[in-house]
């Protein structure tokens, strides 16, 4: 006879758990969209994509374990913010490869696989039309791929596929915004398996997108996300180049129209819960800042330097300091709408 | 000799258009303007097997042959990516039923080869006797339909009578007449006992003195020989240009055999010879193969009396009966392409499997078994000859469009 | 007319017309799959059909029996029918083999119809492939019907008595475990002690990225612009034909990796070595250059992959279908085409 | 009239001691005993009887069951069995022929329909207008001392028919079929009548009761031996057996003229070539193996020569029903080629070994 | 090896032909006959042919390993008093996957295989009718053997009827149990317990404690000595924490 024990969480509401979390997340306009509750839910009921998360039929199908709560970083929310703990910072552009700036996620990824301290990396791809696409990455040589690197101003399930990563491997990375770090380390707290995950790369992150929204925004503008190569937000402007060398761009504010709601609310700009966090604010261009925040990130970037792939000089840590507040500043939480309300 | 041609324009009969001809209208037309004919071969024609054949003749000599394949286009590289590893070792024996163990041995090799398994000796030596079991089994299979393709019913019924033989082995040992599915990653499903392994042996002896009789009656008959010698010649630069494979590309003088190039399972430790021949025509083609089962014979039985005592099947994966889920439903091979050549009856099977690693199911299988790889150089045989050579020389490729659709 | 029609099948001479056509049931020769290899056992001597009065025998207009020997494709369903249709009456159709009956190993497949919706079957008999004996004992079966004029099952089931429960609620998980996010890694580097391997793969460097992946193996990866001119400089070197031409679908990075897989038969130094010439397309506009004038061998195999993937390869003469269907999906091996799922818990 | 017609028959009846004493009691019978007269009037005896329809009918139910015995004994197996199993199957044939007789025969669009339907059937006059020719002892249809070189001519027509046939069926198979009968009617009709004639030079005269008294000591096949064998190689090619089987070849071209028949059409065109292996053996068997002589018995009296003819022609065609089994097909230039060379050159020799013997002799 | 030439003479090729006409006639008059006249008589096929199925009701521990190995998906469970498994022989291969994956051996194999059915239903074939031998239609009278010698083949024929046989191998397997490996990583979906056909896992809530402390509500899930070692619960555990290990 063996017997473990679990832990039930607390109810907000009398329904099932999936009631609780659409009630206080889903419908509160609260939802940050990182799929932890698609990845977790062990009926794969709830469906993340393209939409607002959702299940389907959860009256009948929810089997009431509560997971998703457990793992939700926006169940009972308290904002990150600030720039956070760190060892080091460093502004950084990698030599092999090329990526959005300076291509360090690429290259912290690549260096800690051929170190061997994980075994594989999820990364986020994309198609033709900038769906986002979730790739496994194992060996540096599937890097050098451009649709691999690069930022998609897109959400993406990366979560679900960690899931499946975190079962079958013994050390994984990943690459994500600042909520599905969250999200993972919430994991991490209530499911001991989730501490394979040795490596989470944190994105400087203002706000995100659905790929439809941005995509039929864009077309709306006169421009087809097929022609493009690559999308960037530099100093408050969107911009997107092309395969043949044109750019265009738009001021950010342009957008607020479709940032989604659980974006309003973040106010974590800097990835604070990650073990490295990489952008490219803080840096001249063509370069990256990375912010150093574990011993194992510590490990990985010490190797670079040893082994010089990277060029390393001192970022601005002033101008991440300053985009975190900025990032406080407009996405105000508990927002002034709901203020009013109470 | 002068041709003189009637200056007539023949409109194209309407039936070729309700026969959904793959080819352009024009290419009808323009035949038929050229004073040429259009002649159907199949797929329901006792002279051909499931596929049809465009023929384009000038009076009795075909000037083009067009292939329609896919008739038994079954999808076994679609369905292969929705079934587990080992869920696929029935699958992949389908395409060629007599020579399933080959198919079957190519795919557990790709598999092997990415787990690193170590196969133990006697299960090498069972498979080798396996394989060799169904290259005999469908080199009479091909002799077969060769001999009722040019008219010889006795020619039929002698080779599938000792089949009967090549089944009955394959019963004893596997338990299955066709389909084994016997070769599993490791190993082999169960042990073969000796008592079967003494029937295989006499059962060669059997097979060698009724083949005696085969070869007096077809083998050697003279009018078998008029109909294959200087039939479909390829010489050995057009073989190698068609990528022509196996016994067909042996025929054509180029020693080439998987089994000695990249040798596998036991056949290194055996001693056998590489069947080959100059002329390349019909006749020298079905001649190879006629030696190969020869040779066949004989690696059984040094495989037989030289069996190695040991383990069925590899240590890492254990005893199977009853615990075959276990063992192989969880199959997970590490990301990358694998591929393997193996020596089918009919030539060079190549097996690729592309995994990404996580699933338990093939990211991407790929088979191009060997009756797809000569099907060029079959239709590069056919033009020049006469219309009736054209089963000919389709029985000298043995030509088997299950195993070249897939 | 039709009262002679009528005496005729159901008069007096009805006994003799059932009589004769039960020991002359011959089966048409209409070859449709593998299970052909039975039918030619049950029919050569080792069974020999023959006795019992069933000859394998010519075309459609002379027999009165179609032996569906497993699968009917798509393209074959047409031919199943016509070959039906030409059949004088009485006609009577046996399918053998699970491929002809409800798929088989196949039933999932995209390219398979079952011949019992296209024409009027008899008898079904189970088995991949049936026995020879099974297939005598369709005939038989056949002749019975004939004889009684009722179909029978040549196997009758005793059942046992058991109670039929309620359904759980939870079914268990399917086994299989497709991965949400693969990695497709054609070209991985492998350590091993080969030195004609490392030689050529000095050797092609200048071409592309060239790694040794197993023994005997070379990936080698171009841009698709330099794909030809790798391919006639592999030529040069002795490689003379393709074994296999590959496309493999990166739906997540947006791509087809096309592969070549060249070796040699001419060079005897070369003859085991394969080369894996592969370069990546974009998924939107699926073009590569064709090889098939370099290497003839490639042709067939070009196509085929058109087919199934849609890839076009600009170069090769053949357009449209060649082993699909008109009536087929479009690129069915492609990652979007989905196939029917497997299910574990029947009624 | 009727008186007449009677007595015509009654002078000129078969005798067979026999049946003598049921014959004369039908005879007292009004009505029965004209039919019996008719029956049993040489011409129409001969013609309907004996050698005539009814023993071709029963030939074709025996030389196809015992073909395929033979091919199946030859082949490891059995061959037709279950139907009757006590007589090992003897009435397969009987079986195959009522299930084709009592099946649908279709005539299809682009058929000529009123020859496709006609020609099988019209075909059984070139058949059965030779047979009226060839004698068997004093029971004989028409006597003619020109019968040899009638039935020789009577022969030729057959091809026609078959290659009118082909073309009735508008199919291109079939237009394949009918020029390959063609090619193969012309390359073995002229050794074939060379060997005739050969044999007509050895004994003088066409007129089979002169061959068959020549034969009284040595038979003809060992007067030339060489006509002999063109004889049977010709005799092979012309009823279409294997090797030569090139017109119907049913894996190459699916029976040739006769791939769109179907039914009791198809049962009557697939005979066709048995029954010209019968009247040609027939023609055989009076130029090469003494014709109708042999063991006589005085009960059966008049029946003995016809009886010794049929069974002297089922044993030659028995003999040959063999070479099914053997041989695969030869392509259509090798068959033409080797008629036109070796066929002919060894019909030569036979006419001019006929000429010498018959000059001996 | 070289395949030797054929020579061209006419005088080969007149030897040859009688080569040809020597063999026919020698089969014509002794034949070397090896028809089995399969209604009449029975072939004795080897135990390991691979038939008709048969399932041992009281050894079926309902783990749906014969299902899920199923290449062609012939097997689907049916409910009665558990799940069983009924087989689809418009579907089946034959290929007895799921009599090697069967670890009680409940599923046995039988040499009946000779079957022909009038319909497509009538294939599909319940658990309740699987648990007997079908009484199949036999005309034999007499059962065949190939006798295989070096000296050559023939046939034994025996005046005695072959019965069809069910063999029942019983695989070599120690008894297994469910445990689970890493607690800390359980969702408590408990999945499980619901999906175990045994009822042989059970919950119950209790209240947690960490150092001491009530940190809240929560369950215990118990593995108990029911458990036969389906496995089923470790294949449906989202997490795979769950394992079978033997147990003495």
């Amino acid at each position: 006879m063996q017997e473990w024990q679990f832990l039930v969480p607390d109810k907000k509401h009398k329904k099932k758990f999936f009631g609780n979390l659409k009630a206080e997340v889903i419908d509160a306009k609260l939802c940050c969209h990182c799929a932890a509750c698609a990845a977790i839910c062990p009926v794969d009921g709830i469906v993340s994509g393209d939409q607002p998360i959702d299940f389907p039929n959860w009256v009948k199908e929810c089997v009431d374990c509560g997971a998703c709560i457990k793992v939700c970083p926006r169940w009972e929310y308290k904002p990150l913010k600030g720039i956070g703990n760190y060892i080091e910072a460093i502004s950084a552009k990698s030599k092999r490869f090329k990526g959005q700036d300076g291509a360090m996620v690429t290259e912290i990824t690549a260096t800690a696989l051929e170190m061997g301290l994980i075994e594989k990396a999820i990364f986020v791809s994309r198609d033709e039309e900038w769906r986002t696409k979730i790739v496994t990455i194992r060996s540096p040589v599937q890097l050098y791929d451009r649709k691999v690197t690069g930022t998609k101003y897109s959400y993406a399930d990366v979560l679900p596929a960690l899931k499946d990563a975190v079962i079958e491997s013994k050390a994984v990375a990943f690459v994500g915004t600042p909520c599905m770090i969250s999200a993972v380390r919430k994991m991490q707290k209530s499911f001991k398996k989730f501490e394979r995950v040795k490596l989470a790369i944190g994105l400087f992150c203002t706000e995100n997108f659905y790929h439809h929204q941005l995509s039929e925004f864009l077309a709306k503008k006169g421009v087809d996300l097929r022609l493009a190569t690559k999308t960037d937000i530099k100093k408050g402007k969107f911009i997107v180049r092309f395969v043949d060398g044109g750019r265009v761009s738009f001021p950010v504010k342009e957008f607020e129209e479709i940032i989604p709601s659980g974006c309003k609310v973040c106010q974590d700009f800097a990835a604070v819960e990650s073990d490295v966090s990489v952008g490219s604010v803080g840096s001249e261009s063509g370069f990256s800042t990375v912010i150093v925040r574990s011993e194992i990130a510590k490990k990985v970037i010490d190797q670079i330097r040893e082994k010089g792939t990277a060029e390393i000089k001192e970022p601005d840590i002033q101008a991440v300091q300053k985009l975190c507040e900025y990032k406080v500043k407009i996405h105000p939480y508990p927002s002034k709408e709901k203020e009013k309300t109470q | 000799m002068k041709e003189f041609h009637l200056d007539i324009p023949v409109e194209p009969p309407k039936e070729l258009e309700s026969l959904f001809l793959p080819i352009p209208r024009e290419y009808v037309e323009d035949t038929y303007r050229k004073d040429e004919f259009l002649v159907l071969v199949g797929p329901q024609h006792p002279g051909s097997g499931h596929m049809r054949l465009i023929v384009r003749v000038k009076g009795d000599i075909i000037q083009e042959v067009i292939p329609d394949p896919g008739y038994v286009h079954r999808c076994v590289e679609k369905i292969a990516e929705n079934r587990l590893y080992i869920q696929n070792i029935p699958l992949v024996e389908r395409p060629s039923i007599m020579d399933s163990a080959n198919f079957n041995l190519g795919y557990v090799r790709a598999i092997e080869a990415a787990m690193d398994i170590e196969v133990p000796e006697r299960a090498k030596f069972i498979r080798t006797i396996l394989a060799e079991l169904c290259r005999i089994g469908t080199h009479l299979y091909d002799a077969a339909i060769l001999a009722v393709f040019i008219g010889h019913t006795t020619g039929f019924m002698y080779p599938f009578g000792i089949r009967e033989l090549i089944c009955e082995s394959l019963v004893r040992m596997t338990g299955a007449r066709f389909t084994s599915s016997f070769i599993v990653p490791g190993g082999v499903r169960r042990d073969v006992d000796e008592k079967t392994l003494r029937w295989v042996y006499d059962a060669t002896f059997a097979i060698e003195k009724r083949l005696k009789s085969f070869e007096r009656i077809f083998i050697k008959n003279p009018t078998v020989i008029a109909r294959l010698r200087d039939v479909g010649v390829l010489s050995k630069e057009e073989a190698i240009k068609f990528g022509v494979v196996g016994p067909f590309l042996r025929a054509s003088g180029v020693e080439y055999d998987t089994r000695v190039v990249e040798p596998y399972e036991a056949y290194e430790e055996l001693t056998w010879d590489i069947v080959t021949a100059d002329e390349g025509d019909g006749y020298a083609r079905f001649m190879v193969r006629v030696n190969e089962v020869s040779q066949s014979l004989s690696i059984i039985r040094q495989c037989i009396t030289s069996m190695p005592d040991g383990s069925y099947i590899s240590e890492q994966i254990g005893e199977v009966r009853g615990n075959f889920f276990d063992k192989f439903a969880d199959i997970v091979l590490p990301a990358g392409e694998y591929t393997t050549l193996t020596e089918a009856a009919r030539g060079t099977l190549l097996f690729t499997i592309v995994s990404d690693g996580e699933s338990n199911v093939p990211y991407r299988m790929r088979i191009v078994s060997p009756g797809w790889l000569y099907l060029r150089g079959f239709m590069e045989a056919l033009k020049g000859e006469r219309l009736a050579d054209l089963q000919a020389i389709y029985g000298s490729f043995g030509y088997f469009p299950p195993e070249a659709d897939r | 007319m039709e009262e002679f029609t009528k005496f005729v099948r159901g008069g007096i001479l009805g006994p003799i017309k059932k009589w004769g056509t039960k020991w002359s049931l011959w089966p048409v020769h209409l070859v449709t799959a593998c299970c052909g290899a039975e039918l030619a056992h049950a029919f050569a001597c080792g069974y020999d059909g023959e006795r019992i009065g069933a000859l394998n025998y010519g075309i459609a207009r002379q027999t009165n029996l179609i032996i569906v020997e497993g699968a009917i494709t798509r393209k074959m369903a047409r031919v199943l029918r016509i070959t039906w249709e030409q059949m004088p009456d009485p006609k009577f159709v046996i399918v053998m083999g699970a491929c002809g009956l409800n798929g088989g190993i196949f039933w999932n497949g995209y390219n398979l119809v079952k011949p019992s919706e296209v024409v009027p079957v008899e008898f079904f008999i189970p088995g991949c492939p049936p026995t020879p004996e099974a297939l005598l004992r369709g005939i038989r079966q056949l002749q019975i019907k004939l004889d009684k004029g009722v179909a029978e099952n040549s196997v009758s089931f005793s059942e046992v008595k058991a109670e039929k429960g309620k359904k759980p609620r939870i079914l268990p998980r399917g086994v299989k475990k497709v991965s949400l996010a693969p990695c497709i890694v054609i070209a991985r580097e492998k350590e091993v002690e080969w030195e004609l391997g490392k030689n050529l793969c000095e050797k092609l460097k200048v071409l592309g990225r060239a790694v040794i992946t197993a023994r005997n193996r070379i990936a080698l990866k171009v841009d698709p612009d330099k794909l030809r001119s790798s391919a006639m400089k592999l030529r040069d070197l002795g490689f003379d034909h393709v074994k296999s031409v590959n496309v493999v679908d990166a739906p997540n990075e947006g791509k087809f990796i096309v592969e070549y897989w060249i070796s040699s038969y001419s060079v005897k130094e070369l003859m085991p070595v394969l080369i894996n010439l592969h370069s990546e397309i974009s998924r939107r506009e699926p073009k590569i250059s064709s090889l098939s004038d370099i290497f003839p061998s490639a042709d067939y195999l070009e196509r085929e992959m058109q087919d199934l993937f849609g890839v076009e390869f600009v170069g090769n003469p053949w357009k449209g279908r060649f082993l699909l269907a008109p009536d087929a999906p479009e690129a069915p091996l492609r990652k979007d085409f989905k196939l029917q799922e497997e299910v574990y818990v029947g009624d | 009239m009727i008186s007449t017609l009677f007595e015509i028959f009654k002078s000129n009846m078969v005798q067979i001691p026999l049946i003598q004493p049921i014959i004369d009691y039908l005879m007292q019978i009004p009505l029965i005993n004209f039919i019996v007269a008719l029956i049993l009037w040489r011409p129409f005896f001969a013609v309907v009887i004996i050698p005539g329809l009814t023993v071709l009918l029963l030939y074709l139910l025996y030389i196809v069951w015992f073909e395929r015995k033979l091919t199946a004994r030859v082949q490891w197996r059995v061959g037709p069995l279950e139907v009757a199993r006590p007589i090992r199957g003897a009435i397969q044939a009987l079986a195959d022929g009522l299930r084709y007789f009592f099946q649908e025969a279709i005539v299809h669009k682009e058929a000529h329909r009123p020859y496709f339907v006609q020609l099988p059937i019209l075909a059984f006059i070139p058949i059965l207008l030779p047979i009226a020719f060839i004698p068997a002892g004093n029971v004989v249809g028409i006597k003619s001392p020109y019968a040899v070189q009638l039935v020789v001519a009577f022969l030729a027509l057959i091809p026609i028919t078959i290659i009118a046939i082909g073309w009735a069926s508008n199919n291109r198979f079939a237009f394949i079929g009918s020029v390959r009968e063609a090619l193969i009617y012309v390359s073995y009709e002229i050794p074939f009548i060379i060997a005739v004639s050969s044999m007509i030079y050895l004994y003088g005269s066409g007129d089979p009761y002169v061959a068959v008294e020549k034969q009284s000591i040595v038979p003809g096949a060992i007067m030339n031996p060489i006509a002999f064998l063109v004889f049977i190689i010709a005799m092979l090619m012309a009823t279409s057996r294997l090797p030569f089987e090139i017109p119907e070849a049913d894996q190459e071209i699916a029976f040739g003229p006769f791939v769109e028949y179907s039914g009791m059409l198809f049962g009557l065109v697939m005979v066709l070539a048995y029954e010209k292996l019968y009247v040609m053996a027939l023609l055989f068997v009076i130029l090469f193996l003494g014709g109708w002589s042999g063991f006589y018995c005085e009960l059966l009296g008049d029946l003995n020569a016809p009886l010794w003819l049929f069974i002297k022609t089922i044993i030659v065609i028995s003999i040959l029903a063999i070479v099914r089994s053997m041989y695969a097909r030869y392509r259509i230039d090798q068959a033409v080629r080797y008629s036109f060379s070796w066929l002919i050159a060894l019909s030569i020799v036979a006419l001019v070994i006929g000429i010498a013997v018959g000059w001996i002799v | 090896m070289k395949v030797e030439k054929i020579s061209r003479s006419p005088l080969e090729e007149l030897k040859r032909h009688v080569g040809v006409i020597q063999e026919a006639f020698k089969q014509a008059v002794i034949p070397d006959r090896v028809t089995i006249e399969y209604p009449r008589e029975r072939r004795k096929y080897p135990e390991n042919l691979r038939g008709f199925i048969v399932l041992d009701k009281s050894r079926c521990i309902s783990c749906f390993r014969c299902a899920q190995i199923c290449p062609a998906n012939a097997i689907q469970m049916s409910y009665f008093e558990n799940f069983y498994p009924g087989i689809d022989y418009t579907k089946c291969i034959f290929c007895h996957f799921c009599v090697e994956s069967c670890p009680t051996g409940a599923l046995a194999s039988s040499t009946l295989h000779d079957m022909a059915f009038k319909s497509l239903e009538d294939m599909k074939v319940k658990p309740n009718q699987m648990m007997r031998l079908p009484a199949a239609i036999r005309e034999d009278v007499q059962s065949v053997e190939y006798d295989v010698t070096k000296k050559g083949w023939r046939l034994i024929r025996k005046m005695e009827l072959e019965d069809i046989k069910v063999v029942r191998i019983l695989p070599k397997l120690k008894p297994r149990r469910a445990f689970c490996l890493e607690p800390e990583s359980c969702l408590g979906c408990r999945q499980c317990m619901e999906v175990c056909p045994h009822e042989a896992i059970v919950m119950e809530r209790c209240e947690i404690t960490l150092e001491g402390q009530i940190v809240g509500k929560g369950c215990v899930l118990k593995i108990t000595e029911k458990c036969v070692g389906c496995g089923l619960c470790v294949r449906q555990c989202p997490m795979k924490i769950l394992s079978l290990k033997e147990v003495e």
